[in-house]
C-alpha cells in the first residue's frame, strides 16, 4: 500500500513524459493530475480508517523501498494531496501556454512524489534524497517565469537550502559513523542504548538540527522565506507555503526530532528557545509589510515557531498539538495564498497600499480571507484556535507556563496584523486599479471556498480528526 | 429528553440558522427578516418551556465526551434560563426594529447573519457547562460584534471595531490562560468537575485576576473599558444589542456562573472587585455628564450601570444577588430602549451631538415619552423597574456592611440621575433645532414603545419577575455556599 | 586498531573541518554568483570526504559508496539548476553581482 | 599513513587556491583539482566505486557546467582586472589567518584520541548494496534526473526561441 503513493504518481510521471502528441493536450494533462491527487486525499483518508489496510501491496515483492505508513504519515499524505491539488486548480486558470503547462505539471508531479515518500520513509539518507528532489523541483517552479524577484528568491532559497542540505549530510555522516547504518530504528536504537558514541550521536543531533531549521525558516534562519514565497508565481506560492517547506522542513523535524532522537535538555531548551523567538519576532515583522504575500510568509514564520515550541516541550500531548497546527497551517495558509493569487490575478499586484475596498467586488474571497485569517490568530470556533491550545496545555503540562503565556497572548498580535491587512485589502474605498479586472476564475473560487470549508470542518469537528490520526500518534512518541 | 432536544435546539437553531439568511435574503428580503425574527423568538419561546421544570429544581444537561476533556456540555438551570429568557426576548424586539432601521444600507445579509449569529452564541454561552464551550462562543460573540460595530465599512469605523475586538481578545486570551490553569490544575475543563475540585483546592490568585481581566474586558468595566464608547459607530440595533442587552452582560453572567456558582471568591476578592466596580461606576458617570454625544453618553451609562450588577454579585448575600439579576433584567429592557430611541433620532436628525438637538419633544413625542420612561427606569425612580433593582443592590450592600461602598454607589446614582436629566432636557426640551425632524417609522416606534412600557410594567408588577429570581437564588446560593 | 583508526579520524577530521571553513568563507565573501556556487561544492566536497571516512570508520564502506553515488547525481543536478538560476541572473541583471540582486528587493 | 597526510593537505591547499584565486577558471580548475585530490582519497579509503564516479563526474562534469556558465555571463575586460584582483587579495586575506589558526587548533585538539569507535563489520559488495538494498536511492536518482532534464528545459531551452 504505501508504494503505491510514490509508484502511482511515478508511473503518471512517465506516461506524461511519453513521445505521444495527444498525451501533452492539457485537456488530459489537468484532470489526469488532479485526478490522482484526488485519490490521494481519499486513500489517504480512508486508510486510518481501517479501510485501505486489507489491500495487499503487490509491488512490495518487487521493490525494496522500505516504505511504512503510520498515523503521522497519512495525515501528510492527505496534507500533500490537498495543497498539491489546490496548486493545480489555482494554475490551471493561471497559466495557459502549453509548454509552461506541461513543464508545471512535471515538476509538480515530481514534488509530489518528493513530498509523498519524504513522508513515508523510514531510512535518513533516503530522506535526504527526497528532500533534495521537492527542493529541486521547486526551484525550478519559482524560477519558471523568469523575472527579477522570481530569479532572486530561487536563488536564495537555493544557496541556503543547499547550505541546509550540507548540515544534514554532515550529520547523516556522524549517524553512519556512529550506527553504520542509516535507517531510523537502527539510529533510534543507538539513542536508546546510549552507547559510548554518544558525542557523535549528539553531534549529528545539533547539526541536523541546524540544517532542519534553515528548512523551517524559522527565526534565525529565516532570511529565504519572504523572498521566496513572494518572488513564486500564485501557484507555486500555494504548494511552496502550504506544503514543500512544511513537509521538507517541519515534516522532517517533527518525525526525526519526535519519534527518532532523543532530546536532552539543551536541545529541549534551544527548540523551545527558537519557537518562541520565531513566533514574536516574526509576528512584529509582519505588523510592517505592505506586500499582502510578504506578510503572510512573516506569518507562516510565525506559525512555524508554535510548532516548533510545541516539539520543544517533548511531551505526547505536544506532538499530537504539533502534527494538528501543522495540518491546519498547511489548509489555511494555502487558503491565504490561494487569496492573494486571486487578488493578483484581479489587479495585478499584491502591494497592500494599491489595493482597496475589494471586500463588496470579491465577496468570496473577502470572506474566505477572514476565515482563514481568524484561524490564523486560533479564534474559535476555527481549526487554529483547537491546535493552538493543545500546544499551549501541553507546555503547561510541561512544566513551561512562560513559554505558554507569550505564545498565547502573540495570538493577539497575529490578530493584529491580521485587521491591518483586512482594514487595509477588503475594507475602506476602493482604489483604481491599472491592470483589466477579470472575472475570478472557477479553479480560485472552487479552491477557496473548499480551502474554508476544511478549515470550518476541522473546526467543528475537531474531535473526529484528533481520534482518528492525532492521538494514534501518542503511540509512536516516546 | 424531550427536554435535552429543546436545550439543543435553543442554542443550535440560531448558531446554524443564521447562517441560511444570507442565502435565502437573495431570493427574498422579507422571507429572510421574518426568519430571522422567528429564529430568535423560537429560543425565547423555547427557553419558555425549560421554565417550568427548571423552577422545579431540575437541571438539564446534555453532554457529548471528546477527546482531550475538550467536552461538549449544554447545561440548563435556573439562571441560565433566566439570563437566556432576558437577551432572546430582548434581541427579539431589536431585531423588530432593525426591519426598516437597516432596510436602507448595504450588507444586509450580513447584518441579519451576524446579529443571529451573535443571539445563538449568547445562547450557547450561557448554557455551556464547560469552560472550553464558553471560551467558544465568548470569542463568536467578539467576532460578530466585531462585524457589527465595522458595519459601515469607513476607515474610522473599521478601526473602532478592529479595537474592540482586539482588546476583547486580548482580555478572552488572559481568561483562557486562567482556564488552561484550571484545567492543569484539575484536569478537567467541566464545571462540575471544577466545582468539586475547587472545594478541596481553593484557587490560586493568579487565576482569578487572569479570569476576571477577560470578564473586565468583556463587560467593559474600568480598566478595560474604553472599547464601548467608541463601538457607538455601530448601526443603533446593534449598540441597543451590544451594550444593553447582551454583550456586556456576557461578563456579568460569566462572573456569576463561574465566581458565584461553580467557585465562590473569598471575601477579600469580592471585596476588590467591588471597588473595582465603584470606580467604573463613579468615573464612567463623570464621562457621561461631560460628553456631547448622545450615543457614548448612554454608552458610558452602561459601563456606570454595570458596576452596580457587579456590586449586587460581590456581596454575595441573598438579596444583593436577587439585586443583579433584577438589574440585568431590567437594565437590558431600560437601556435597549434608550438606545432605540438614539437609533430614531440620529436616523431622523442625522446627528448624535446632544448640543445641536433640541425640541423634539414636539416633533417625536412618543419617542420622547419613552426615552423618559426608560430614563425613569434607568435612574431608579418608582415605581420603574429600575427602581427595585438599584435599591435591592444598595441593601444587599448595607447588609454585608460596606456602608462606604454603598455610599460611593449612591453617589453614582444621583450622578445617573443628572446626566439622563441633562441629556433629556438637551434633546427633547428647548427651541425645535432641526425642523425636517419627524417620528420613527410605525415598527420602530412600536419597539421603543415597548420597551418603555415594560419597564414601568417591570416595577408595576415587580412581583412576577420577583418570584421566579427568588427560586434562581436559592438555586445558585444553596449550590454555591454549603450551610 | 582502535588507536589508528582514531588517528586516523583525527587527521582526515582537521582536513575536513578546514574544507567548512574554506567554502563557508567562499559563501560569505564572495561578490560574485559563480564563485558561492564553488563554496558551496567545497562543502558538498568535504561532506562526501566525511561520508567515506564514516564508511571506513564503521566498515560498512559499500554502503557509504553507495550513499555517495547518489550524493553525486543530486549535486550535479543541483548544480546544473543553480547555474541556470545564474544564467537567468545574469541576463535580467546584466551582472552577477548578487549584491545587486539584493538592491532590487528594497 | 603519509601518502594520506600528503594528500589531505594537498587538498586543503587545492581549495584555498580554488577560493583565492583571481580568475574564475582557475577556479574551476581548481575545484577540479579539488576533486581528484578527494577521489584519490576516496580510493584511498577503500572506496573505488565512488571514487571512479568523483573523477568522471565532479572533476568533469561540473567543471564543464561551471566553464558554461562562466563563458555566458563573464564579461569583464581586461582592464579591470588588476582592480579586480587588489579587492579579491584584501578580501581573502581573512582566510589565509583563519585557516591557519584553526588548522593549529585542530591538529591541538586531535591529538589525543577521542573517540571509541566500533570494530569494522563485515563487507558488502557495492554492486549488491546498490542494487538490493537501496531501491529508493536509485527511484531518487531517476527523479532527480528527471527534474534536471525539465530544469535544462526550462532554463536553457527556451534561450534558443
Amino acid at each position: 500500500m504505501p508504494s503505491l503513493f510514490v509508484l502511482t504518481p511515478f508511473l503518471l510521471l512517465v506516461v506524461v513524459n511519453l513521445p505521444f502528441k495527444f498525451l501533452r493536450k492539457q485537456i488530459a494533462l489537468w484532470p489526469a493530475v488532479g485526478g490522482m491527487l484526488v485519490a490521494q486525499v481519499v486513500f489517504s483518508t480512508f486508510y486510518p480508517l481501517n479501510i485501505g489496510r486489507g489491500i495487499a501491496d503487490p509491488f512490495e515483492q518487487f521493490f525494496m523501498f522500505g516504505l511504512s505508513l503510520d498515523s503521522l504519515s497519512s495525515i501528510m499524505l492527505l496534507i500533500i494531496g490537498i495543497v498539491a491539488f489546490v496548486s493545480v486548480l489555482v494554475a490551471s486558470s493561471m497559466i495557459s501556454e502549453e509548454r509552461q503547462v506541461f513543464h508545471f505539471l512535471n515538476l509538480i508531479l515530481i514534488s509530489v512524489i518528493g513530498m509523498n515518500t519524504t513522508v513515508l520513509i523510514s531510512d535518513i539518507f533516503s530522506l535526504y534524497v527526497f528532500v533534495e528532489i521537492t527542493a529541486l523541483a521547486v526551484f525550478v517552479l519559482i524560477a519558471m517565469e523568469k523575472g527579477k524577484f522570481a530569479i532572486e528568491g530561487t536563488f536564495k532559497y537555493l544557496i541556503l537550502s543547499a547550505v541546509a542540505s550540507v548540515f544534514m549530510l554532515t550529520a547523516i555522516a556522524f549517524f553512519l559513523m556512529a550506527v553504520g547504518s542509516t535507517s531510523f530504528a537502527a539510529i533510534k536504537d543507538a539513542f536508546a542504548s546510549n552507547s559510548s558514541d554518544a558525542f557523535l550521536l549528539k553531534l549529528g543531533t545539533g547539526l541536523f538540527l541546524c540544517g532542519l531549521l534553515i528548512k523551517c525558516g524559522v527565526v534565525p534562519f529565516h532570511g529565504w522565506v519572504p523572498d521566496a514565497y513572494s518572488a513564486a508565481p500564485a501557484s507555486v506560492s500555494v504548494l511552496l507555503a502550504g506544503v514543500v517547506t512544511k513537509v521538507s522542513g517541519v515534516y522532517v523535524l517533527l518525525r526525526l526530532f519526535g519519534t527518532v532522537f532523543i532530546l536532552n535538555a539543551a536541545l529541549q531548551n534551544t527548540l523551545l528557545l527558537v519557537g518562541i523567538i520565531s513566533i514574536c519576532f516574526a509576528a512584529f515583522a509582519s505588523l510592517t509589510q505592505t506586500d499582502f504575500k510578504r506578510m503572510l510568509a512573516y506569518s507562516s514564520i510565525s506559525q512555524v515557531g508554535y510548532i516548533v515550541l510545541a516539539l520543544g516541550a517533548a511531551t505526547p500531548l505536544a506532538f499530537v498539538g504539533a502534527v494538528f497546527h501543522f495540518f491546519n497551517h498547511a489548509i489555511f495558509k494555502s487558503l491565504l495564498f490561494v487569496n492573494a493569487a486571486s487578488l493578483e490575478k484581479r489587479l495585478g499586484t499584491t502591494d497592500m497600499d494599491k489595493i482597496g475596498g475589494m471586500g463588496s467586488k470579491m465577496k468570496v474571497t473577502s470572506a474566505t480571507s477572514l476565515i482563514g485569517l481568524l484561524s490564523t490568530a486560533g479564534i474559535p470556533p476555527l481549526s487554529g484556535f483547537w491546535s493552538k491550545l493543545i500546544i499551549i496545555i501541553a507546555l503547561f503540562s510541561a512544566g513551561r507556563p512562560v513559554y505558554a503565556v507569550i505564545a498565547l497572548l502573540a495570538s493577539a498580535l497575529t490578530l493584529a496584523y491580521f485587521l491591518s491587512l483586512e482594514r487595509k485589502v477588503f475594507f475602506g474605498k476602493v482604489v483604481a486599479s491599472p491592470a483589466a479586472e477579470t472575472k475570478a476564475s472557477f479553479g480560485i473560487t472552487f479552491s477557496e471556498v473548499l480551502l474554508a470549508a476544511i478549515t470550518v470542518a476541522a473546526g467543528l469537528g475537531f474531535a473526529f480528526i484528533l481520534n482518528t490520526w492525532l492521538l494514534p500518534l501518542k503511540e509512536i512518541v516516546h | 429528553m424531550e427536554k435535552q432536544l429543546i436545550l439543543f435546539l435553543i442554542v443550535m437553531l440560531p448558531v446554524a440558522g443564521a447562517f441560511f439568511l444570507p442565502v435565502v435574503g437573495r431570493f427574498s428580503e422579507a422571507v429572510r427578516n421574518r426568519l430571522a425574527f422567528l429564529l430568535v423568538a423560537a429560543s425565547f419561546v423555547l427557553s419558555l418551556t425549560l421554565l417550568p421544570s427548571v423552577l422545579n429544581n431540575q437541571v438539564i444537561t446534555i453532554s457529548q465526551n471528546l477527546p482531550l476533556g475538550f467536552n461538549f456540555i449544554l447545561t440548563a438551570d435556573a439562571l441560565a434560563v433566566f439570563m437566556a429568557m432576558v437577551s432572546s426576548f430582548i434581541s427579539a424586539i431589536i431585531i423588530v426594529y432593525s426591519f426598516t432601521y437597516i432596510s436602507h444600507y448595504e450588507n444586509r445579509g450580513e447584518y441579519y447573519l451576524m446579529v443571529v449569529l451573535f443571539l445563538g452564541a449568547m445562547m450557547g454561552l450561557v448554557f455551556s457547562g464547560s469552560l472550553i464551550l464558553l471560551y467558544v462562543f465568548w470569542e463568536i460573540t467578539g467576532i460578530t460584534s466585531w462585524r457589527l460595530i465595522g458595519f459601515f465599512r469607513e476607515k474610522q469605523h473599521v478601526l473602532r471595531a478592529d479595537k474592540a475586538f482586539l482588546m476583547t481578545v486580548f482580555g478572552a486570551l488572559l481568561m483562557l490562560i486562567g482556564f488552561i490553569r484550571l484545567y492543569v490544575e484539575t484536569g478537567s475543563f467541566d464545571l462540575q468537575v471544577i466545582k468539586e475540585a475547587v472545594k478541596i483546592h481553593p484557587l490560586s490568585g493568579l487565576t482569578v485576576a487572569l479570569i476576571m481581566a477577560g470578564i473586565l474586558s468583556k463587560s467593559a468595566t474600568l480598566p478595560l473599558h474604553t472599547w464601548l464608547p467608541d463601538a457607538g459607530v455601530a448601526p443603533s440595533p446593534v449598540t441597543a444589542l451590544l451594550h444593553a442587552a447582551v454583550l456586556v452582560k456576557i461578563g456579568v453572567y460569566v462572573f456569576a456562573r463561574l465566581f458565584v456558582v461553580t467557585m465562590p471568591l473569598d471575601i477579600p476578592w469580592m471585596n476588590v472587585i467591588a471597588i473595582i466596580a465603584a470606580a467604573s461606576a463613579l468615573v464612567s458617570a463623570g464621562a457621561a455628564l461631560i460628553d456631547t454625544d448622545l450615543k457614548r453618553i448612554i454608552a458610558y451609562s452602561t459601563i456606570s450601570q454595570i458596576g452596580f450588577i457587579f456590586l449586587g454579585f460581590t456581596v454575595s448575600n441573598e438579596i444583593g444577588v436577587a439585586g443583579s439579576l433584577l438589574y440585568i433584567l431590567m437594565h437590558g429592557l431600560a437601556k435597549a430602549g434608550l438606545f432605540l430611541c438614539a437609533g430614531i433620532i440620529e436616523q431622523n436628525t442625522k446627528t448624535k451631538d446632544i448640543t445641536k438637538l433640541g425640541g423634539l419633544m414636539y416633533t417625536m413625542p412618543v419617542t420622547a415619552l419613552s426615552f423618559l420612561f426608560c430614563s425613569f427606569s434607568v435612574m431608579g425612580i418608582p415605581p420603574f423597574g429600575g427602581f427595585f433593582a438599584k435599591y435591592m443592590v444598595i441593601a444587599g450592600t448595607l447588609q454585608a456592611g460596606h456602608l462606604a461602598i454603598a455610599f460611593v454607589f449612591l453617589f453614582g446614582a444621583v450622578l445617573t440621575i443628572l446626566y439622563l436629566f441633562r441629556v433629556f432636557n438637551m434633546v427633547f426640551m428647548g427651541d425645535v433645532g432641526s425642523s425636517s425632524a419627524k417620528e420613527g417609522s410605525p415598527s420602530m416606534v412600536f419597539c421603543v414603545a415597548l420597551f418603555a412600557v415594560l419597564s414601568l410594567l417591570g416595577g408595576i408588577l415587580i412581583s412576577y419577575p420577583n418570584n421566579m429570581i427568588a427560586i434562581v437564588i436559592k438555586q445558585m446560593i444553596t449550590g454555591s455556599i454549603p450551610t | 586498531m582502535s588507536a589508528d583508526l582514531s588517528q586516523l579520524f583525527g587527521h582526515f577530521m582537521i582536513a575536513i573541518i578546514l574544507l567548512f571553513i574554506i567554502g563557508a568563507y567562499c559563501i560569505l565573501a564572495s561578490f560574485n554568483m559563480v564563485r558561492i556556487l564553488i563554496g558551496l561544492e567545497i562543502l558538498i566536497k568535504a561532506a562526501t570526504l566525511l561520508i567515506i571516512l564514516a564508511g571506513y570508520i564503521c566498515g560498512r564502506t559499500a554502503l557509504a559508496q553507495t550513499i555517495v553515488i547518489t550524493l553525486i547525481v543530486i549535486e550535479i543536478v543541483v548544480m546544473v539548476v543553480a547555474s541556470g538560476v545564474t544564467l537567468w541572473a545574469f541576463r535580467n541583471n546584466e551582472s552577477i553581482d548578487p549584491r545587486k540582486l539584493s538592491e532590487l528587493k528594497g | 599513513m603519509s601518502i594520506d597526510i600528503i594528500l589531505l593537505f594537498c587538498l586543503v591547499l587545492a581549495a584555498i587556491w580554488t577560493v583565492m584565486t583571481v580568475r574564475l577558471i582557475h577556479s574551476i580548475i581548481g575545484l577540479a583539482l579539488t576533486s581528484v585530490l578527494l577521489s584519490a582519497l576516496m580510493y584511498r579509503l577503500a572506496s573505488p566505486l565512488a571514487a571512479v564516479f568523483e573523477l568522471s563526474v565532479c572533476a568533469g562534469l561540473i567543471s564543464v557546467i561551471f566553464l558554461v556558465t562562466v563563458s555566458f555571463t563573464q564579461r569583464v575586460s581586461k582592464e579591470e582586472m588588476p582592480a579586480r584582483r587588489k579587492e579579491r587579495f584584501v578580501r581573502f586575506w581573512g582566510l589565509l589567518f583563519i585557516v591557519a589558526v584553526a588548522g593549529l587548533l585542530l591538529i591541538l585538539f586531535f591529538k589525543a584520541p577521542q573517540f571509541q569507535l566500533p570494530p569494522p563489520a563485515g563487507e558488502q559488495n557495492v554492486r549488491d548494496v546498490l542494487w538490493n538494498l537501496r531501491h529508493l536511492d536509485m527511484l531518487g536518482q531517476v527523479i532527480v534526473l528527471l527534474a534536471g532534464a525539465l530544469g535544462v528545459a526550462v532554463f536553457f531551452k527556451e534561450h534558443k526561441k
